[in-house]
């Protein structure tokens, strides 16, 4: 490990605010700045966590970096060949991310289509339904047919399908049910290590952070207040907000006493 | 340790079904709150725990019916008619409710509507409940409270409607409140304030507390007796540090374990996963409604097992030792 | 529940709206609007223009000659030509010229009448430059000159005889307007009556809501017998079914000219009303534009003319209150010279396809009638003619228009049309075949001749002979596809009195009316 | 500010109305007086009208002109009556509003106590029974539902004028009685739609979770709904209104023409048949500003009904 | 209510409740009204009891039943059902131009409404508000005078009255579409606006534009009724119901029941369209169809 890391991501002051609807045609527009300032690198290789409560920017940061939106000022780069190809991205409903009118083999297999790659469709397929842990057999069915925490796993295969390097996940188990969380984080764990991913998660979910993230920013109101080696972040946190936010956690040992 | 007999019960919900149409989505449960006490009642979605606390408040939507027994005071909640109910509804049993944007009248100021139990139970009129709605926001710690008072409810943050529901509930001191996932909607901070100020109302107003969650952290914190439900049966149900420290059945062993722990590493590096996912309504097998999930299951979950035990109760063929 | 309850209340109001009149009278002969010296008419059309000098509407002339414009003579209802204006008139033997003697009277804005006016209204009337041209140039065609004698006397004199000239001077195109005043410029001759409208006779303009009613008041000043009647109005109802409604109603005191004849029936059996049932008058036509296409071809024309079935077309049109023709005129009073020439082209659809096969469509033949939606029997018509033309083979397209549209495109130039059904109510019109502008296009010398000759003609049973023959050659011809005289039928409120009954001449005069 | 900013809108969108009325009449299909006097006309007839109409001058004069004289309340003069069209606009308006109102009275007098009924027991043969009812109403055509109403009121009973108007000066209650059958007509098929609104926004706001809350602090259904959920609805449903009475208002058009009613309907479909260009430019344009106003006017309400709706719609 | 307490959230679960079994009582009934009207406008083409335009006069005014007159015979003595069964052919002409007119031009307009958001949605939309206010029978007028009165102007009328609906519809139901993750992944992957707007969006707002449609329609023939019975609408010779109605009002006295069947026929066909719609409503579940004000 002596190599000198190679960044994926390059974030310099990036700023991004949004317009308010008009009050009147005739006064000025009013901006809400949703991210404001931020700077960081990603590593390759490396899984690096955001939190922060909502409102904070960083859903905004992952349209950035996912080039769904352009920064307003400040410069945020990516450092691969193809952003497109090699990002990719899981969201937090999965009821959302799948088209209900396409099937699975469908949805997975969207990527490859619109970015006319060719490869064998139907090895690849499989291939992505086993990496997932989905049986052949969900090829030909439709969302609907799938409980929450299969869609997730639907919509991982689709965000392999064009071999990507980096995978950003935003809160990807936040909306599934308390005992099928810990399926797909194995499963965002397994990926990594087999597929070599660069792994961007973004959660409000500290302990989620925890265990998946080796690095950990932590951003309010659009800035970013505290960055840091995941464990050191836990430990020994140095700024007031990041404090309050490792208080606020309930856990199971905080027993009340009556 | 056990309830002590002497201690007496605001509620005893026995052999409550709840039907959502020709469905059965909670079966037969039976469990008592204390006086005094605060029973945190545990379920993922589709549990039946929402459904169960309607049932005891009268407030099942169209469609859906409630069998069995819920007694308050000598009265089967479930027996009482609507006008019956309504005197006991926001006055002795007070609840608050997940979503508080769309739990609020958007279209009512705030004032009016925390007042509203106050006029309807009290006999105020307008100007005194509307004080008395003032001293309660402010009792919510919600900043400002005299402007907030003509606000709309859009016009608040999340907390602050919560902190509204909140004290909409408590207006009339009931003696029990039932608050279903009152923080599930709110950021981890205000989850924690509001969490606090629960915990210091309900101590000052002496209120049975039943609080509904699927956040057992959260029940650790604020309770001292816990519920768990799924697929619509009450499966285990005892004192918080018994429950939580040594689980007897399986699921709440699994739930327990797949909280990841904040200050230790992750055992073999991995999650501690449940095989399989929560069925829908309906579909849940037959017997012990975990048996497909459960690594333990035999035979003989095919049959529902009785909640069994002395103050710690699990319903469970093989339970945890 | 209070809710329901609620609902009821707009039903208590209506119920309170609906007994509001049952106090005021049985049912059926609710007064309505209507008084005792106040009376509303319905009439299927209104005027174009109230300047009765300017347009051919017959609705004009119905509404307005004899109420509020007059003639020098007019015609009774019995189609007897009486002094109106002139109180008598002077006629030389060979009938060249006439002498008018006029009434001593004024004009309805307070100037005197005089022969001025007279000169002023003939002389208009017969300058093809004024504008609007007056519509019936041809009823001065045989005038020479018109000549003040005296303030109180018009000597008219002809080129030649004129059978047909007095009795044109008492039409409504034929009205007297006053000279000195109402002229908004002179040259060419314009008034301002289209809007401000101003006679001698027995009521005057009050108020005109274009397509809904017109008001005449009476004129205190008149020279007859005080009319009964304070006020006329005349209420414009297209629809046939809501003009029999109004009636039954109580909204009209009557119907003139009925327009949907279907209806007689539940008139006939309400003691209320009265059926005034006319003599046939008018020529309902399947007019042909004998200069275009096809129709250029007599056997084309003759075929068109055996394939309708006139009984149809009576029953189903006119409910069978009208009579067949066979020719351009029809057996009433104000045309002596009718002949019956119903043989001619008789119905038979099987001869109408051999005379098509033998013009050369055999094979079909595709024909635009223009179809006026205004008038219910053209509608009908049009329907039964489609009916009757796709049994000999013949496809009828059907271009629907309104009466105005009507008279821009198939009465006036361009007069581009194939077809269209339409009801010539103009008494003694069969000289308009001597004209080959006019929108048939008939052009046939001889007739054209023969026309002028009998108007010309003094011996009565020569030019009688003369119209036979025109009659004839028009039938043989099938100049037009002449199918029936309908009568005149106007429903009327069985107390009204001195409502011109089985009347002839086209103005409804209502000075003498009244309730009883 | 905000009323404001919607004030300018309107009046920025009965500009561009005007506009499209006044392109459709004058622009598209070329010569305005070939129009009038139909398609075969003769070329000296077209020129003459033509010079008569003013049309050698350019459009947007005549636009302006029009548009001007609007202002000033000249409505221009009729080309088949030659009559200023004003006056008769204002005789006619005195006719179609008050059916217009009378209709919409009768619509919500019936609409908002069956709808409501219809909601809250949306469940039993009573809700059911006014559902079915209000889908019925629905379906029939106002002008069919005329001739019915004549039929059995006028022409077999009389009690009511079967057609034909009674001037408000002559007989204040004979003019209310004329308009009786039609407000019935139009209003029938308008409270049978304003019915299923009223009852579907009901229905969905008893399933709002407000009105849980509100049984919560100890309200009956009932009183929930009143309190608590009618405002809600009428959201809405004030939206619909809007609607409803612009449909009423075209309804009206086809239903003076049923009862021969001197109302803006019927000079409406005269000047149509009679192309009096002229007028129709008029009374579009008259007939597209009321309903951009009561747009505006709903826009208006819906504000003070719904204290979430800022600025942006 | 929230979703937990009906257990929606559970994927491909329906809430038993609703008796999703056996057909919904709504498209049943609309589905056997409208194929009614839609057959006997099939078998109009090749067979009618009598020519519907055939004149016979002596024998008008049958009473239903009488001389093979199945519903009798009208004023000049046509058979009223076979001109019911052909006015039925144009009912549906109508309809199905009028919707198909307002899909034509409403649909891309809302789709690029929904794409493309910014001043092309404000344009859209700006261009909807104005051609609202031109409700369809109005712009029938207006069409009728300028062009002359045809079914043509009609149809026309009517279609571009609906065209904000449509483009409304689709918009609203576009930008939920658009807001869903999956758009968002499309767009990451680098889908074209068109692209994203035949594969997810179209397919995704298909219910809602089905329903609309049926609704649609209804509108549609209630219109070309009102429009044929003022005249304005399908010209004779060609059976219309509209104009029979009006035919029909000259005769209330010798013949009440003539008034009765094209009314019913107008009142039938638009009730089974707008049951077609509520059943389809229930069975697809759209949540952003559009009110059409009627008449």
């Amino acid at each position: 490990m002596t190599e000198q890391p190679e960044t994926v991501f390059r974030v310099r002051g990036v700023s991004k605010r949004f317009a308010l609807p008009r009050q009147a045609p005739w006064l000025p527009r009013r901006f809400v700045a949703a991210v404001e300032g931020v700077s960081f690198e990603v590593l390759r290789g490396e899984s690096l966590g955001i939190v922060g409560e909502s409102g904070s920017g960083k859903t905004t940061l992952l349209k950035l970096l996912l080039g769904l939106e352009k920064p307003d000022a400040g410069e945020l780069r990516y450092l691969g060949r193809s952003l497109r190809r090699e990002v990719q991205v899981v969201f937090q409903d999965p009821v959302s991310a799948l088209d209900p009118r396409l099937s699975v083999a469908d949805i997975i297999l969207e990527p490859l289509r619109v970015m006319g790659l060719r490869e064998p469709r139907e090895s690849r397929l499989h291939e992505l339904l086993q990496a997932v842990g989905l049986p052949r057999a969900a090829s030909g069915r439709y969302p609907h047919e799938f409980s929450g925490g299969q869609r997730q796993r639907i919509a991982i295969a689709r965000a392999l399908a064009p071999r990507p390097r980096v995978l950003l996940a935003d809160e990807p188990v936040s909306a599934l049910d308390v005992s099928v969380r810990a399926q797909v984080l194995n499963l965002l764990l397994d990926l990594r290590r087999d597929f070599d991913l660069t792994l961007l998660l973004v959660s409000h979910d500290l302990g989620v952070v925890r265990h998946l993230c080796q690095r950990l920013l932590v951003m309010q109101s659009g800035r970013v207040v505290e960055a840091g080696e995941t464990p050191r972040v836990f430990a020994a946190p140095t700024q007031p907000y990041t404090q309050v936010l490792l208080a606020a956690i309930p856990t199971l040992s905080q027993r009340r006493t009556a | 340790m056990g309830v002590s007999a002497a201690t007496e019960a605001v509620v005893r919900v026995s052999d409550l079904s709840v039907r959502v149409g020709t469905v059965e989505a909670v079966h037969s449960v039976g469990f008592e709150l204390a006086a005094g006490r605060r029973t945190g009642l545990i379920g993922e979605s589709g549990s039946g725990k929402t459904l169960t606390a309607l049932a005891v408040m009268g407030l099942l939507p169209d469609g859906l019916s409630a069998r069995g027994r819920a007694v308050y005071r000598e009265q089967d909640l479930l027996a009482l008619s609507e006008g019956e109910l309504c005197r006991l509804r926001g006055d002795r049993l007070g609840m608050i409710f997940q979503e508080p944007l769309s739990a609020l009248n958007p279209v009512q100021k705030i004032g009016e509507q925390v007042a509203e139990p106050l006029r309807l139970h009290r006999g105020l009129g307008a100007r005194e409940s509307l004080a008395r709605a003032r001293e309660l926001l402010e009792r919510v710690q919600i900043p400002g409270a005299v402007e907030k008072l003509a606000q709309y409810p859009h016009q608040l943050s999340g907390g602050q409607r919560q902190r509204a529901m909140i004290a909409m509930a408590i207006s009339c001191s009931p003696e029990l409140l039932i608050a279903d996932e009152p923080t599930t909607a709110l950021d981890v901070t205000v989850q924690a304030e509001v969490l606090r100020l629960l915990d210091r109302l309900v101590d000052e107003e002496g209120a049975t507390l039943l609080l509904i969650t699927h956040d057992l952290p959260v029940v650790a914190g604020l309770c001292d007796r816990v519920l768990v439900m799924y697929g619509g049966h009450l499966i285990e149900e005892g004192a918080v540090g018994e429950v939580f420290d040594s689980p007897r059945h399986p699921y709440t062993l699994a739930l327990l374990e797949s909280i990841p722990s904040l200050d230790q590493e992750l055992p073999g590096g991995r999650f501690q996963a449940i095989p399989g996912a929560v069925p829908g309504l309906g579909q849940f097998p037959s017997g012990c409604p975990f048996r497909n999930r459960c690594p333990r299951a035999t035979e003989i979950c095919a049959t529902m097992p009785v909640l069994e035990g002395e103050g710690h109760r699990a319903a469970c063929w093989h339970p945890v030792s | 529940m209070r809710l329901l309850r609620a609902a009821t209340l707009p039903i208590l109001l209506i119920l309170a709206l609906t007994g509001c009149q049952s106090g005021g009278g049985n049912a059926g002969a609710s007064p309505g609007a209507t008084g005792k010296d106040k009376i509303v008419v319905g009439f299927v059309q209104g005027p174009t223009s109230l300047d009765i000098t300017s347009d051919a509407t017959a609705s004009i002339a119905t509404m307005l000659r004899d109420n509020l414009y007059e003639g020098l003579l007019r015609t009774d209802a019995s189609g007897v030509l009486i002094p109106q204006l002139a109180t008598g008139w002077d006629t030389t033997p060979d009938g060249k010229t006439y002498t008018f003697h006029l009434r001593s009277t004024n004009w309805q804005d307070g100037t005197p009448f005089t022969a001025q006016d007279v000169k002023f209204s003939w002389d208009r009337a017969r300058d093809p430059q004024n504008k609007p041209a007056n519509p019936h140039l041809d009823y001065w065609a045989p005038v020479s000159s018109v000549d003040v004698v005296d303030d109180h006397t018009v000597k008219v004199s002809l080129k030649q005889y004129s059978d047909n000239f007095l009795f044109r001077m008492a039409q409504g195109s034929a009205a007297i307007i006053p000279k000195s005043t109402h002229v908004v410029s002179t040259n060419p001759v314009a008034t301002n009556l289209a809007t401000q409208p101003v006679g001698t006779g027995p009521f005057k303009f009050s108020t005109y809501l274009p397509n809904t009613s017109l008001t005449l008041v009476r004129n205190a000043a008149w020279w007859g017998p005080k009319p009964r009647l304070q006020q006329i109005t005349f209420r414009f109802i297209t629809d046939a079914n809501a003009m029999n409604n109004a009636l039954k109603a109580g909204d009209i005191d009557a119907i003139a000219q009925l327009g949907g004849p279907e209806q007689l029936p539940s008139f006939k059996s309400d003691n209320n009303f009265r059926i005034l049932e006319g003599a046939p008058a008018g020529k309902l036509m399947v007019a042909y534009n004998n200069s275009k296409g096809a129709l250029k071809d007599v056997r084309v024309r003759k075929a068109i003319s055996m394939a309708i079935d006139k009984k149809a077309w009576i029953d189903g049109v006119f409910a069978g209150y009208a009579v067949p023709i066979g020719s351009h005129a029809v057996p009433n009073v104000t045309e002596p010279y009718y002949v019956d020439e119903n043989q001619v082209n008789k119905y038979d659809p099987t001869e109408a396809k051999k005379q098509l096969a033998a013009a050369g469509y055999a094979s079909g033949l595709t024909l635009h009638l223009a179809e006026v939606s205004d008038f219910p029997y053209a509608v009908r018509g049009g329907d039964i003619l489609n009916s009757e033309l796709k049994a000999v083979g013949v496809t009828l397209q059907i271009d629907t228009m309104t009466f105005n549209d009507w008279l821009h495109t198939v009465f006036l130039p361009p007069q581009d049309y194939d077809l269209t059904i339409i009801n010539h109510v103009e008494p003694r019109d069969i000289g308009n075949y001597a004209n080959p502008k006019y929108y048939w296009h008939y052009d046939n010398p001889q007739v054209a001749q023969m026309v002028l000759q009998a108007d010309a003609e003094q011996d009565q049973a020569k030019r009688k002979s003369m119209y036979a023959t025109v009659q004839k050659q028009l039938a043989d011809d099938a100049a037009n596809g002449y199918i029936m005289s309908p009568k005149q039928i106007d429903v009327i409120r069985a107390n009204l009195r001195g409502y011109p009954e089985k009347r002839l001449s086209t103005s409804l005069y209502l000075a003498k009316a009244y309730f009883s | 500010m905000q009323v404001l900013s919607r004030l300018a809108v309107l009046l920025l969108s009965l500009m561009v109305a005007s506009m499209a009325v006044f392109a459709v009449v004058n622009v598209l299909p070329g010569d305005p007086a070939a129009v009038i006097l139909g398609t075969s006309a003769s070329p000296q007839q077209i020129a003459d009208l033509h010079r008569q109409l003013g049309l050698d001058r350019p459009a947007w004069l005549r636009y302006l002109e029009w548009l001007g004289g609007l202002i000033r309340g000249d409505f221009g003069v009729s080309l088949i009556s030659k009559q200023p069209i004003l006056p008769e606009l204002q005789g006619r308006a005195l006719v179609s509003v008050p059916l217009a109102l009378f209709a919409m009275f009768l619509a919500l007098a019936v609409s908002i106590p069956l709808g409501i009924v219809a909601g809250v027991r949306y469940r039993s043969l009573s809700g059911s029974l006014i559902s079915a009812l209000s889908l019925g109403g629905i379906a029939i055509p106002a002008f069919w539902a005329g001739l019915l109403l004549v039929t059995i009121f006028a022409v077999q009973l009389h009690v009511l004028p079967a057609g034909s108007f009674v001037p408000w000066e002559e007989s204040p209650v004979g003019a209310l009685r004329s308009l009786l059958l039609p407000s019935i007509a139009l209003g029938l098929v308008q409270g049978a739609v304003l019915t299923r609104y009223i009852r579907s926004a009901v229905i969905e706001v008893q399933r709002e979770d407000y009105i849980r809350t509100a049984r919560s602090k100890g309200l009956t259904r009932g009183q929930a709904l009143r309190r608590h959920g009618l405002k809600n609805a009428a959201i809405p449903v004030v939206t619909i209104l809007g609607l409803q009475l612009t449909s009423l208002l075209v309804g009206a058009v086809v239903i003076e023409n049923v009862f021969y009613l001197p109302g803006l309907g019927r000079m409406l479909l005269d000047a149509v048949r009679n192309r009096d260009l002229i007028e129709i430019q008029d009374l579009i344009l008259l007939l597209t500003a009321t309903v951009l106003v009561i747009n505006f006017a709903t826009d208006l309400s819906y504000r003070l009904l719904d204290p979430r709706i800022r600025a942006s719609r | 209510m929230s979703s937990e307490v009906i257990g929606l959230t559970e994927p491909g679960l329906e809430p038993a409740w609703r008796r999703r079994s056996g057909l919904n009582p709504s498209l049943l009934a609309g589905g056997i009204l409208v194929g009614a009207v839609i057959l006997a406008a099939l078998v109009s083409y090749v067979w009618t009891p009598f020519d519907p335009t055939h004149v016979v006069v002596s024998d008008r005014f049958q009473p239903p039943g009488q001389g093979g007159h199945l519903l009798g015979s009208d004023a000049l003595g046509r058979d009223v059902a076979s001109q019911i069964m052909a006015g039925a052919r144009n009912t549906l002409l109508v309809g199905i131009v009028t919707v198909a007119i307002a899909l034509l031009i409403g649909v891309p307009l809302g789709g690029v409404a929904a794409l493309y958001r910014g001043w092309a949605e404000e344009l859209v939309m700006r261009f909807s508000d104005l051609v609202l206010a031109f409700p369809a029978l109005l712009l029938a007028f207006l069409f009728a005078a300028v062009f002359h009165a045809s079914t043509l102007t009609a149809m026309g009328a009517i279609g571009i009255a609906f065209v904000p609906v449509f483009a409304r519809v689709v918009r609203g139901a576009g930008l939920q579409v658009m807001e869903q993750d999956y758009v968002t992944a499309a767009r990451t992957f680098g889908s074209s606006a068109l692209g994203i707007f035949f594969r997810h969006l179209l397919p995704n707002v298909a219910s809602v534009m089905i329903v609309q449609a049926t609704i649609a329609f209804a509108i549609a023939i209630l219109a070309e009724a009102a429009l044929s019975y003022l005249g304005l609408g399908t010209p004779p010779p060609t059976p219309s119901w509209g104009r029979m109605l009006s035919d029909s009002q000259n005769y209330l006295a010798q013949s009440s029941t003539l008034a009765l069947w094209p009314g019913l026929s107008i009142a039938l066909s638009v009730l089974g369209f707008n049951l077609l719609g509520d059943g389809l409503r229930d069975l697809l579940d759209p949540k952003l169809v559009q009110r059409i004000p009627p008449q």
